[in-house]
């Protein structure tokens, strides 16, 4: 037998690893995609005390510690039958739009944007976060800079740090902001949302590109999957807080409901080969790594959430929205197209954006009630967001005492685990038969396919998205190495 | 003395067959407890050999770092000893041990370290007969609970520094 | 870091280690498996204490160059000043060498010659590697004031003032009644002499009163102390006497012509009167009177002002309010003595409530020829002489239910009673006792002779004194009081018909005697005694250094030994005053002002008041002088900004590491054969 | 950790800078960033420098950062040993895969520096260290919430089509200088990013020897204090008469100390340098800086602190002031556990 091992991470023979496994003919028998690492934060959470819960999950993800934050914060909030006071929540949302903005922006021009804006054909050695400020301006990469910066000076002002935050305890938030706070975070908010008017703006230009227009619409990592996503109360992509909905491969709905009912709705396949899990609509049930209606596959993150919503919940956003599903769905149906999530995460930047500018004009969000003390006894809580990278469920049981007794963590990029494993076999398949191996374009095709998820494996293991350099090394049956190919 | 106990671990022999010798060590009050050590040896009262002594000038001297110390490099017990609270020495200070020891003990528990590994004792400088019977007693319980968890004792000289692996061929097309 | 040049020295003690330690055995394994410690010489020698160890010691220094010095042998506590002495006399810091004991904690308590070498080995081991984390220290040196403040103007108080006044040296009596004397002033008699106590007393008194070298200030109240051995600085509140003490001859018109009566709870314990300005007896010392404005008309209503009147040199003055005075001292010494037991305590001896239930100090002073009756003894009605009087032991003594301890001079005092009780009235007297104890000198004698005079003593508990009659027999005994007691050695119970009954009541200590310890940064013991540094061989030091305490403080104790007791504490601190010096243990904590955080943890652990916190600079600091070396602030600093001299967190850490470093016990292992040579 | 006396001068002295002479182009650094098992926090924390990252690339040319750059293992083998002048390791030792690239790293960087909590002292991860690795596995892969009949992961794995390769998990998760030797430390979950300015900046002094440099096993880029010392909440004596969750105040007072107001403040045990940012925003202390210098244990500080102002004497008073701890062992060893005298107890 033949194998193709890839280890696409950088992130070394590490975070993230695929076999490609030929059977005798020299055709695509099996593809492994491995996660290599386990940290077990389920298991020592245990006996935590719930309020550390939300300093201890940070720690999953150093690029997304504000989702876990979130996540268990309001878990927290759950488990003692709290609801935050007015002020206390919008800090929160505030907190975590500004996140929205950053974060989006940061994959959208130093990760993506290298294939993106300087097109899939440029000089590799241009293809880098300085050939994207050669190409559209010094004035840009300064924009994308302070973008970044202003968001995390907006989550150092409402969360203590910018890098896991320390203020969301159960019932709220630990400190108010200032009028001098609230001043600052209110310019910061302006800018974010004229420099998302000018990201969409950019990114309509670049879809006159007929390469750029294939990435985006192209049929390589198209996959008929469901699409799971929050919505709000009146059926609009949400971030923090709303109804999980989830929408089959035709449109169909197939369910919506509390999130704290995820049990009922998902379930998570172990195999022995990863260690990381592979969600899956329960209902539907599990059929192996394969698409369409009879599988409970499902897409989340920008992609998903779009799929699932009527709208956007902020005007700017909307009118991007209708050209978004204008131009790659007009009949409503979903963007099964892996590339539009980079048009899809604009889209939602804005929507971040806007909000951001919304509720920091709330006459209410200097307010000093930030807390509501709980009065309940501590049971058991579910505290779901919308990460960038996909839903993330934090569920909690605790003593009487509020003290963990388990836990049951299902994080953003491992609900895509299943379609990003489907994108790989789906690249090795098209481009590998009968032992012939497309080598060109292999290891770009397998690494846009990535991109275009942002996975995040760190938190999956519980890495960060970077750069995608990958070996690719063809062995033969007893294992000795044919052929290595690599890509810099 | 040897005061029964009742233990779900059955001893350990030693390597050479015989019962199972615990290693004990001891903190002591200049003033007191250390005194009550010397009164014994002047009254010729014995007591088994497992205990090794140090002596602070106060039990409140006593750092958890020393009884961390005491574990991490083979002791199968620790001993806090010192003056009688109302008469200690140094006035109040042999509250302050004892608040140390209950919030250490807690969380050795918590780390999975029997209760009975730590223990503590008052005796004035006047009780030699105690310091004994209090020592033979800890002896026969910390005999019957066996030696500390191996992978305590391992962990105990650093985590063993794992070999460096045999370098790997650098693959390289054929 | 290279490993100092270590000697290791084994001592036999003649027998008393070698015959269960196997000496050459430690000795060979030291210099073979401890050189790489830095152990270059290892010698075992029968006495290592005597001249010759010593000289051995001292030799092998100046020989090898040696840095530090081990020696196993006896307690630190036996000999560790003389192995010290030895490395200074060959010029190495005395704080180099380290002595382990390997006969008390180990030849001398254990039985199995290899397990006990094998632990003889570890403690060496354990000193070796302590002595590397050892640095030179030196003692730490305080000159020492002259004057001495004494707390207390009773006999304990007056007799230590003398003595270090009459050496030359100022003295300060701070008493907080109008004069000094204390509880013995009250006395009539005293055991077993059955001399008068203000006879004895009295010159004592006066002459304090008149030395050129004791200043009283009686009336006042030490209200902060501060500094440390050798110097301290002691605020006293001078209360208002209401009399200019510079103009008043003592001449006494102003009592004489005080309309105002109050019972006098004070000296003579309720059962007389005083004015409302008086002095607590004639032969008070100082002569001047004290008014107590709660008492007095002229603070009630304005009007009176009597004494004014009368005085003959015009000293009252009633506006005068609290003074401070402001003394620097080398030395304290507490003799601030006792309260008697209150028996109202004991409801079932009816003390409060039968009226001819007295107390013993309500019995001195009506014995006492000045006293209220002029000496007669009569019952409450003041005119009936008892027939027959009953005298209970032990009132608020060896008791569970009020205190456990023996209050000493009870038995003697009872046996005074009986004697006085016949010798003025001839009644028939019985004493109810526990144990009898008459230790002291002469005092089983006055024992026997009470015995001779017919004093009825009954062995028992007393249960009861009750006025009600309840058998038959009783009948005639109305408006007697009978006092229930079970006659141990008759083994009946008992029920005697008394006239009066004297409860022979223990001593506690003054009320507020846990302020003052405070105060003075000493400890005191749950029932209130000041503790002692030893209580054999220092009993009138305390754990502070400069600070002593004599008498009735210390806890229960008669005339005779709270003289001794004050006499001892002028001794040591006369030597002191002497020295000019102090040299104290330099085991101190010290604060590095770069590391710490202000976190103020430490701030209030000192019980000697050695730490303060610098609000401006934000970072706490020691007071070498007032700290003790307890360590309890160098385990408590979470930014490890204090460290502890002496016994360091490295000494400790590495004398761990020494004692588990050689397998014992933990493993079962048999001692290892001895091997290499010595030097 | 063993102490061996090394002459770090000539240990780190780079090739690149001999000889070169005033007027010469300043050498170039080869610096490597590895994570191994870590969240990314310390690569972020790296990448917030922004535009001063862009300035130091001038003085530091990046051979091997997988978070930010393009390289691989074999290109690491492929060095001479000691080519990279500094390698900033951060995360934990959780797999034979870490451990083999600590090794790795060892081998080829000149100064290999401890960065960030994970590799320093193991950080939250390290907490799984107080039950056995059995349990690790039983909640990630609980039956209940999982469907778990095709087996668990861990290890080789022999699949229909031939074996597959997956890292072992060890026994206990371990820091960076459990497992090879480590010159220098920077504290820190992540450390805070101007303290990495200051450190590099003090590295690249140190290189060009300019500056001085630091002595072996030095702590970088924070203090030897503890965080009250950067806190600007008053304080005054304290006496804990009880341990509060913070949901149950009424109020957080915004200017009075935590610890104070019966929060289990981590700020006195824990280094400084981080600004004490958590307590000014009305969080107490986590204690992510660990231990301050010459500090061994990091739980065993705070835990006498503590217990050296609780305000009782009687044991069952005391043991009630302790049961406001609900877990000792997290409130303790939040970060440090893996680097604690016990590594952990097993339970």
């Amino acid at each position: 037998m033949t194998r193709i091992t890839i280890d696409p991470v950088t992130r070394l023979e590490g975070h993230g690893k695929i076999e490609i496994l030929l059977d005798d003919l020299g055709n695509v028998e099996h593809t492994y995609f491995q996660i290599p690492e386990l940290r077990g934060f389920e298991a020592f959470c245990v006996g935590r005390p719930v309020e550390d819960m939300p300093a201890l999950t940070n720690r999953i993800c150093g690029v997304c510690p504000e989702a876990h934050h979130m996540a268990a914060a309001k878990a927290a909030d759950a488990v003692y039958g709290v609801t935050p006071p007015r002020t206390g929540r919008m800090l929160r949302e505030l907190l975590y739009n500004a996140f929205y903005v950053t974060d989006h922006a940061t994959h959208f021009y130093v990760l993506s944007g290298p294939d993106l804006i300087m097109g899939p054909d440029a000089p590799k050695a241009e293809r880098n976060i300085l050939g994207v400020v050669k190409k559209v301006g010094a004035e840009v990469g300064g924009k994308v800079i302070d973008t970044r910066k202003a968001g995390h000076r907006v989550i150092e002002i409402i969360g203590g740090r910018r890098i896991h935050p320390c203020t969301g305890v159960p019932g709220g938030m630990t400190k108010a902001i200032s009028d001098a706070e609230r001043d600052e975070i209110k310019a910061l908010g302006d800018a974010m949302v004229e420099f998302a008017s000018f990201s969409l703006d950019l990114f309509a230009s670049m879809l006159q590109d007929e390469a750029i227009e294939e990435i985006v619409k192209g049929d390589l990592y198209t996959h008929q999957t469901y699409y799971s996503g929050l919505v709000d109360a009146d059926d609009k992509v949400t971030f923090y807080d709303g109804q999980i909905k989830v929408v089959a491969p035709d449109g169909e709905v197939h369910g919506q409901y509390e999130p704290k009912d995820y049990r009922d709705w998902i379930s998570e396949k172990v195999e022995p080969w990863t260690f990381l899990k592979f969600p899956y609509l329960k209902k539907v049930g599990w059929k192996g790594l394969v698409d369409g209606k009879d599988s409970g596959m499902y897409t989340v993150a920008p992609l998903g959430r779009l799929n699932v919503a009527s709208g956007m919940a902020t005007p700017k956003a909307q009118a991007a929205y209708e050209q978004y599903f204008a131009t790659l769905s007009p009949d409503g149906t979903p963007v099964h197209s892996r590339g539009a999530t980079h048009w899809a995460r604009l889209i939602e930047m804005m929507q971040a954006a806007e909000t951001v500018q919304a509720l920091v004009n709330d006459p209410e969000i200097t307010s000093p009630n930030v807390r509501a003390v709980p009065t309940e006894t501590p049971t058991e809580g579910v505290g779901t967001v919308e990460a960038p990278r996909g839903t993330l469920t934090h569920h909690y049981w605790t003593d009487e005492n509020g003290v963990i007794t388990r836990v049951n963590l299902i994080v953003g990029t491992t609900n895509n685990y299943g379609p990003i494993a489907m994108s790989v076999d789906k690249a090795a398949r098209s481009l590998i038969s009968e032992g012939t191996v497309v080598t060109d374009g292999l290891l770009d095709r397998i690494e846009m396919g990535f991109r275009a998820y942002d996975p995040c494996f760190g938190c999956a293991t519980h890495t960060m998205p970077g750069q995608m350099p990958m070996i690719v090394t063809i062995r033969d049956k007893a294992g000795n190495t044919l052929k290595e190919l690599r890509r810099d | 003395m040897t005061a029964p106990v009742t233990t779900t671990q059955t001893p350990t022999p030693g390597p050479v067959g015989e019962p199972f010798e615990p290693l004990i060590l001891g903190f002591t009050c200049n003033w007191c407890s250390y005194r009550a050590a010397d009164l014994a040896g002047t009254a010729r009262t014995k007591y088994p050999h497992n205990v090794r002594l140090i002596r602070l000038m106060c039990s409140g001297r006593m750092e958890p770092e020393f009884i961390l110390e005491g574990f991490a490099k083979g002791a199968d017990a620790v001993i806090m000893t010192g003056c009688w609270p109302e008469d200690c020495h140094y006035r109040i200070q042999s509250v302050k041990a004892l608040r140390r020891f209950l919030f250490l003990r807690r969380t050795l528990s918590d780390l999975g370290i029997e209760p009975a590994r730590l223990q503590r004792f008052y005796a004035s400088a006047a009780e030699g007969q105690r310091f004994a019977d209090e020592i033979a007693r800890i002896v026969a319980e910390v005999r019957a609970l066996g030696p500390i968890q191996p992978e305590i004792r391992v962990a105990l000289d650093g985590h063993p520094v794992a070999p460096a692996p045999a370098a790997e061929p650098v693959e390289v097309e054929a | 870091m290279t490993a100092p040049k270590i000697g290791v020295y084994i001592c036999h003690c003649g027998s008393n280690i070698a015959s269960m330690v196997d000496v050459e055995g430690v000795r060979d394994w030291a210099a073979s498996e401890l050189a790489d410690k830095g152990v270059v010489v290892s010698r075992d020698y029968p006495f290592m204490c005597s001249s010759l160890g010593q000289e051995l010691i001292e030799n092998d220094i100046k020989e090898y160059g040696l840095e530090r010095i081990v020696v196993g042998a006896c307690s630190p506590h036996m000999h560790e000043k003389t192995f010290r002495e030895a490395s200074a006399n060959a010029g190495l810091n005395p704080y180099l060498a380290e002595l382990v004991s390997i006969r008390e904690q180990v030849s001398w308590v254990h039985t199995d010659k290899v397990k006990a070498t094998e632990k003889a080995k570890a403690i060496i081991a354990g000193g070796v590697y302590r002595v590397h984390e050892q640095v030179p220290l030196e003692p730490l040196i305080a000159p020492v004031n002259s004057a001495t403040l004494i707390v207390g103007g009773g006999i304990a108080g007056i007799t230590a003032a003398l003595e270090i006044a009459d050496a030359g040296y100022p003295v300060h009596i701070v008493e907080r009644e109008p004069s000094i004397g204390g509880h013995m002033a009250q006395y009539d008699k005293t055991f077993p002499t059955l001399d008068c106590a203000a006879c004895i007393l009295t010159p004592k008194m006066v002459d304090a009163g008149a030395h050129p070298n004791i200043t009283l200030h009686t009336w006042s109240e030490v209200v902060d102390v501060s500094g440390s051995v050798g110097d301290f600085k002691i605020r006293v509140k001078h209360k208002p006497r209401m009399v200019v003490e510079a103009d008043c001859t003592g001449c006494g018109i102003c009592i004489e012509k005080c309309p105002v009566q109050v019972i006098d709870t004070g000296f003579e314990a309720g059962i007389g009167y005083r004015k409302a300005i008086y002095t607590p007896f004639p032969q008070a010392v100082p002569k001047y009177p004290v008014l107590t404005p709660d008492d007095c008309t002229y603070f009630a209503k304005g009007t009176c002002k009597a004494c004014e009147k009368f005085c003959p040199v015009d000293c009252i003055d009633f506006t005068q309010t609290d003074e401070f005075v402001e003394l620097t001292v080398g030395n304290i010494l507490l003799a601030t003595g006792f309260q008697p037991f209150d028996a109202r305590r004991i409801e079932s001896f009816g003390y409060g409530r039968l009226p001819n239930v007295f107390t013993s100090m309500e019995f001195e002073r009506m014995s006492n020829a000045a006293g209220p009756t002029g000496g007669k003894i009569v019952l409450r009605d003041g005119v009936t002489e008892p027939k027959s009087v009953t005298i209970i032991h032990c009132v608020g003594s060896r008791d569970k239910n009020t205190n456990e301890y023996c209050s000493a001079i009870c038995c003697m005092q009872s046996l005074k009673f009986a004697h006085l009780v016949r010798e003025h009235t001839g009644a028939d007297v019985y004493e109810c006792y526990i144990d009898m104890r008459t230790p002291g000198k002469g005092y089983d004698e006055f024992y026997n002779r009470i015995l001779d005079e017919g004093t009825q003593f009954i062995r028992g508990r007393v249960a009861e004194v009750t006025d009600s009659l309840r058998y038959p027999e009783e009948e005639g005994h109305e408006g007697r009081l009978i006092v229930q007691v079970e006659d141990t050695l008759a083994g009946v119970k008992r029920r005697i018909p008394a006239d009066m009954v004297i409860l022979s009541t223990g001593l506690e200590p003054q009320p507020d005697a846990t302020e003052v310890a405070r105060m003075f940064g000493v400890g005191c013991s749950t029932n209130g005694f000041i503790i002692e540094r030893h209580a054999k061989l220092a009993p009138v030091a305390t754990m502070t250094d400069g600070v002593f305490a004599a008498g009735a403080t210390l806890g229960p104790r008669d005339i005779p030994t709270s003289v001794s007791n004050g006499a001892a504490a002028a001794a040591t601190i006369l030597s002191r005053i002497a020295q000019g010096q102090i040299a104290m243990e330099p085991y101190r904590a010290t604060v590095d002002a770069a590391r710490c955080s202000g976190c103020r943890i430490c701030n209030d652990l000192c019980p000697f008041s050695a730490i303060t916190f610098d609000e401006a600079a934000m970072v706490t600091e020691i007071n070498p002088k007032l700290c003790q070396g307890c360590g309890v602030c160098v385990a408590a600093c979470p930014a490890n900004a204090i460290s502890g001299s002496g016994f360091s967190h490295d000494q400790i850490i590495a004398q761990i590491d020494g004692l588990l470093s050689y397998p014992g016990g933990g493993d079962g292992r048999p001692v290892e054969e001895a091997v290499g040579a010595t030097a | 950790m063993t102490i061996q006396a090394i002459e770090p001068t000539e240990a780190i002295a780079p090739t690149e800078a001999e000889g070169v002479s005033e007027g010469v182009a300043k050498p170039r650094y080869k610096l490597a960033m590895y994570w191994a098992s870590a969240c990314g926090g310390c690569d972020v924390a790296v990448l917030n420098l922004g535009m001063k990252l862009i300035e130091f690339t001038e003085r530091w040319e990046p051979v091997f950062w997988p978070a930010a750059m393009d390289a691989k293992r074999q290109d690491v083998r492929a060095m001479e040993d000691g080519e990279i002048d500094v390698c900033l390791f951060d995360g934990g030792i959780r797999t034979d895969e870490d451990a083999e690239m600590a090794h790795l790293l060892r081998a080829k960087s000149k100064v290999l520096v401890a960065f960030g909590s994970c590799a320093g002292e193991g950080c939250i991860p390290g907490l799984a260290n107080q039950r056995s690795i059995e349990h690790v596995f039983a909640a990630a892969y609980d039956p209940e919430l999982n469907d778990v009949n095709g087996g668990l992961p861990n290890g080789p794995w022999e699949s229909p089509y031939g074996e597959l390769e997956l890292p072992t998990l060890s026994v206990r998760l371990r820091t960076l200088g459990q497992v090879v030797d480590v010159d220098y430390s920077v504290p820190g979950c992540p450390p805070e990013t101007e303290r990495i300015a200051e450190v590099l900046g003090a590295v690249t002094a140190a290189l060009d020897g300019t500056g001085p440099l630091p002595p072996k096993g030095a702590v970088l880029g924070a203090g030897n204090s503890t965080v009250c010392d950067e806190c600007k909440r008053e304080r005054g004596v304290k006496h804990i008469t009880e341990f509060k969750r913070i949901q149950t105040l009424a109020e957080i007072d915004p200017t009075l100390c935590l610890l104070e107001q019966g929060l289990p403040c981590c700020g006195p045990a824990t280094r400084d340098g981080c600004g004490a940012k958590c307590p000014a925003a009305g969080a107490p202390c986590i204690g992510c800086y660990g231990a301050t210098q010459g500090v061994n244990d990091f739980g065993a500080r705070l835990l006498s602190a503590y217990a050296s102002v609780v305000d009782a004497s009687e044991p069952e008073d005391i043991e009630r002031i302790l049961a406001g701890l609900p877990d000792t062992v997290g409130q303790f060893y939040r970060f440090s556990l893996a680097a604690s005298l016990l590594h952990g107890g097993r339970s």
